[in-house]
């Protein structure tokens, strides 16, 4: 079972790995972007953690909805509604949870990637973050209750670095055309780095307890 | 990085309190990064607002006054605000009669109004969006995130806010709004990058003999690469490339923009002007407006964008019509 | 050097070729580089007449028009126009009620403005000067010679053109000239040097993290070098010049205005107000109207000045009367 | 006897160092003043040569009196003026003369001289354009009718030199304060450039004759 406290601790952990990268995200953003990603990101987990320490919430539902909440109000740009989405879509389908099967918790993934794919209007292969989130999210719901936070983690590396390859089609590296292949995308990078921090979380954890 | 701030995490705060403190037509909603007119909402007009990241000042909140737009919403630099704060200027300049949203094409900018418009609508106010991208260095195409809006959103904001403040109704604003949109053309190159304060570092690096074409206004780089031109070269590359996509008939009616990217002075705004108005002139085009100077700028970045307006009658009375804000008086 | 320009030699034809074009309300006298006022001579109206070197722009043909100046005389970039020239201005401007030439104090404005004084008035047009010496950064001494005229310099345009607007004598209008000079202040800092296009190269060198403090107009080394400072020190330093030799007590009144040198973002020019619209108030002073953008450039330099102009209540009325001019409407 | 030729060959010789100095004189002038010394100057006499080539004078003052002319509507600055007025001076004291005895010629630069004060206002000492002017003139008339074009290029090289260490009082160098010290001023080596062609040219005809 995932816990309200491992979620706390996946959002703590993301927090500090996205302000370890907020320069490398940024320098990202800046070859085929507007260099503000890892700026906007850290600016929004700094919020984050700083709110999970402030209050507590009663469930996994409510907690990831404050997440949602503050992301939407402190992020902007475009991974602001994207990642704000997807963390309301999860926490409508962990609503009232206080622990989550890992079943649970996969298709939760599902609605946060359906929720990105419904709002940026992307699809698997416009050099996005949703190459990241989609194949993630199928992954895991296709595992059900054997989930495997490794293999997680690999197909997440995976599909970031698929984007290098690629021609961007939606977000701002599109107006690069044929220039932005070659770069990998900002947001499929802290979109990998959110699913580096779960499983580094979840394992942890397992290992501990 | 030298630039004139206190800190690259202050620049949007600080210079909102400068605005308002030199303009006392405007007010900045307490807690928020909202400006609006100090009237605000006036009643039985219309509401409008704008807004997208910071950066690219007079854009938007110079815009704010009587006959252009009601309020301006200011996000972190080259970052689209938050639903939450565009909901909080909604919500300010709605006088019952609607609220009209100038939306630059940019998926941050689309996503982040949209949310706030459905918010709004939430709370019963009525609202309607127009999305500007008249931004022709860009592919358009139903499959990718289309044109980018750069310097002819300036025009959206003066016409709509003109058939606003004469008492049109939302649907009449939104419609002249679409007008204006579809058709404004702009294209823009650089001379040099810009720093975003809290990167601290240029979004790319030009060679001392090297422009980008094909520019938008966040520092992201061209659609291609060129050698430096004359003022005369860049000037027809630019207009030759926006008569393609709008064309303009000798007899034909058009304002004209040359916006500084912020960067680079007026001499050269001017310089680039004068083969513009002549390239018209051959063409036969009838240049009603001239509008040269710093409209929507890229932080410090040195280059200009053209637009051209295609001008009827309606849009030539409406972009004539008074108006007092910061950045545009007449 | 990156620039949008056709070739050095031809920066200032080209941009007065690109002005008239933009501003129907201009001419350019044919043969020479003065703008007039495409309905001068105004009848029953005293004549303006200012100009020095190209490369302030909008200073001076931007501040032609209704309101404002009757003509400008634009010399190469950096240097003083020429006798001849300013003489066709005056014999453009006079109605027969006389001319005002406002000439910014620098050496070779003086000599060039006054042999053309001598010549007009041997032509039988009453003449009538007035020098700017805004600039505290400079030792004022009569043994040297004395400060230079920077931006302030355009709050004399705005307020003796609107005395001459309504009718009043050559003595009138160089009296209200006079008055402004002696209640206006300014001084600057750069953090960038320019280039004069037919030099090429900077006129100095800065470090990454050095700027010039008491700075010019004409791309001149500053007073002092100092190391970057906030936009706060920056703004308490020149604020605190300024009242040194202009003092203002509580309740008094002043107009502000905060002048970007050419290629400062009005971002960061709303940053400096910030603090300085803020330590006015700390002093008690009350700020009538704050002016913020590129009024008195130097090409691509970037930086800023500060100038304050005390009002009474004859100088406020004048500020605030009507201007139609490229570079200032209200 | 000073020719009319000679006055020509002078100005022609003056126009071609300005011409190959302008970049020098620019660079002095960016150190403590505005970078357009050089520019100004070869564009004065680019015209003056021209016009010489165009159309003949009559006489040594009438030759100069169309210099005066050229170099005011051309120059601008600062320096336009100054040799404006100079030249015009030059050419009242020369006036109608076809050919000038050396003490009239020295006369001529006396009243230059007093010209370029007049309308200037600077002292010798000052840090400009006088300081070499004034000197030479006096040098001139005090030698009269023994007058040596080596004594004159001497003392106009080492007037030029001496503004080096002087702190500027008029002309834009004088807002540096003490910060001009250390650099030639500009206009006072463009006047060295016209005595060092002055004396040139009268030399090489005195050889050449
Ligand atoms: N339509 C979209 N669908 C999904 N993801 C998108 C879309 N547009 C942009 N993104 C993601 O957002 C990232 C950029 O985020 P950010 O830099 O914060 O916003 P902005 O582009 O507004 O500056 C991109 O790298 C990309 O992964
Ligand atoms: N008051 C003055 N009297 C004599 N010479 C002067 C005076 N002011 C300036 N000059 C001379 O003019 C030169 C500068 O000329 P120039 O660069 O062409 O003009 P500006 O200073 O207007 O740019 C100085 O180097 C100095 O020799
Ligand atoms: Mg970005
Ligand atoms: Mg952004
Ligand atoms: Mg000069
Ligand atoms: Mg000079």
């Amino acid at each position: 079972m995932i816990t309200l406290k491992q979620v706390e601790s996946w959002l703590i952990e993301t927090n500090r790995i996205l302000q370890e990268k907020k320069a490398y995200l940024t320098q990202l953003d800046q070859a085929i972007g507007d260099g503000d990603h890892g700026i906007n990101l850290a600016r929004g987990f700094q919020e984050v953690a700083k709110n999970l320490s402030d209050q507590s919430a009663p469930d996994i539902g409510a907690l990831l909805k404050n997440v949602a909440m503050t992301l939407l109000s402190k992020v902007g740009g475009a991974s602001g509604p994207l990642y704000g989405t997807a963390f309301l879509k999860m926490s409508t389908a962990l609503k009232d949870k206080v622990e989550a099967a890992p079943e649970e918790f996969a298709r939760a993934l599902a609605e946060a990637a359906d929720g990105i794919q419904m709002r940026g209007k992307a699809r698997v292969g416009d050099k996005t973050m949703l190459d990241v989130w989609k194949p993630v999210a199928d992954l895991a719901v296709q595992q059900g209750d054997r989930l495997s936070w490794e293999a997680l983690l690999q197909c997440s590396l995976k599909q970031m670095e698929s984007t290098r390859n690629l021609e961007a089609k939606k977000g701002r590296a599109a107006y690069l055309g044929r220039r932005s292949v070659g770069h990998l995308d900002p947001g499929a990078v802290s979109s990998h780095y959110l699913f580096e921090a779960l499983s580094g979380t979840m394992t942890r954890e397992e290992t501990a307890g | 990085m030298k630039k004139l701030i206190n800190s690259p995490e202050q620049v949007v705060r600080d210079m909102l309190d400068g605005m308002v403190a030199a303009h006392p037509h405007l007010k900045n909603l307490p807690g928020t990064q909202v400006i609006v007119r100090a009237d605000a909402p006036v009643s039985g007009k219309v509401g409008l607002v704008s807004g997208g990241g910071s950066g690219h000042e007079p854009a938007h909140a110079g815009y704010v006054g009587k006959g252009m737009l009601d309020a301006a919403v200011a996000g972190e630099v080259f970052t689209s605000p938050t639903p939450d704060q565009v909901l909080e200027a909604i919500k300010a300049v709605d006088s019952g009669n609607g609220v009209l949203l100038i939306i630059k094409n940019y998926t941050g900018d689309v996503m982040n109004f949209e949310m706030a418009a459905e918010l709004a609508e939430a709370e019963g106010i009525r609202v309607a969006k127009v999305v500007v991208n008249d931004d022709v260095a860009v592919e358009n195409s139903t499959y990718t995130t289309g044109r980018r809006g750069i310097a002819g959103t300036v025009f959206v904001h003066k016409i709509a806010g003109a058939l606003a403040s004469r008492g049109a109704s939302l649907e009449q604003v939104e419609e002249v709004a679409n007008k204006v949109i579809r058709q404004v053309r702009s294209m823009g190159m650089a001379l040099t990058p810009c720093i975003v304060p809290a990167a601290g570092t240029p979004g790319f690096q030009l060679g001392e003999d090297e422009i980008e074409i094909g520019l938008g206004i966040h520092g992201e780089p061209g659609v291609y690469r060129s050698k430096l031109m004359t003022a005369e070269e860049t000037a027809r590359t630019l207009l030759e490339r926006i008569l393609e996509d709008l064309p303009l008939s000798s007899g034909e009616k058009a304002a004209v923009m040359i916006n500084g990217l912020g960067a680079t002075p007026l001499m050269e705004l001017y310089i680039v002007n004068k083969t513009v108005s002549e390239l018209l002139k051959e063409r036969g085009i009838a240049v009603h407006r001239t509008f040269v100077g710093p409209y929507m700028t890229s932080l410090e970045m040195a280059g200009c964008s053209l637009t051209l307006l295609k001008l009827d009658e309606e849009l030539t009375d409406l972009l004539d019509a008074p108006a007092r804000t910061a950045a545009w008086n007449q």
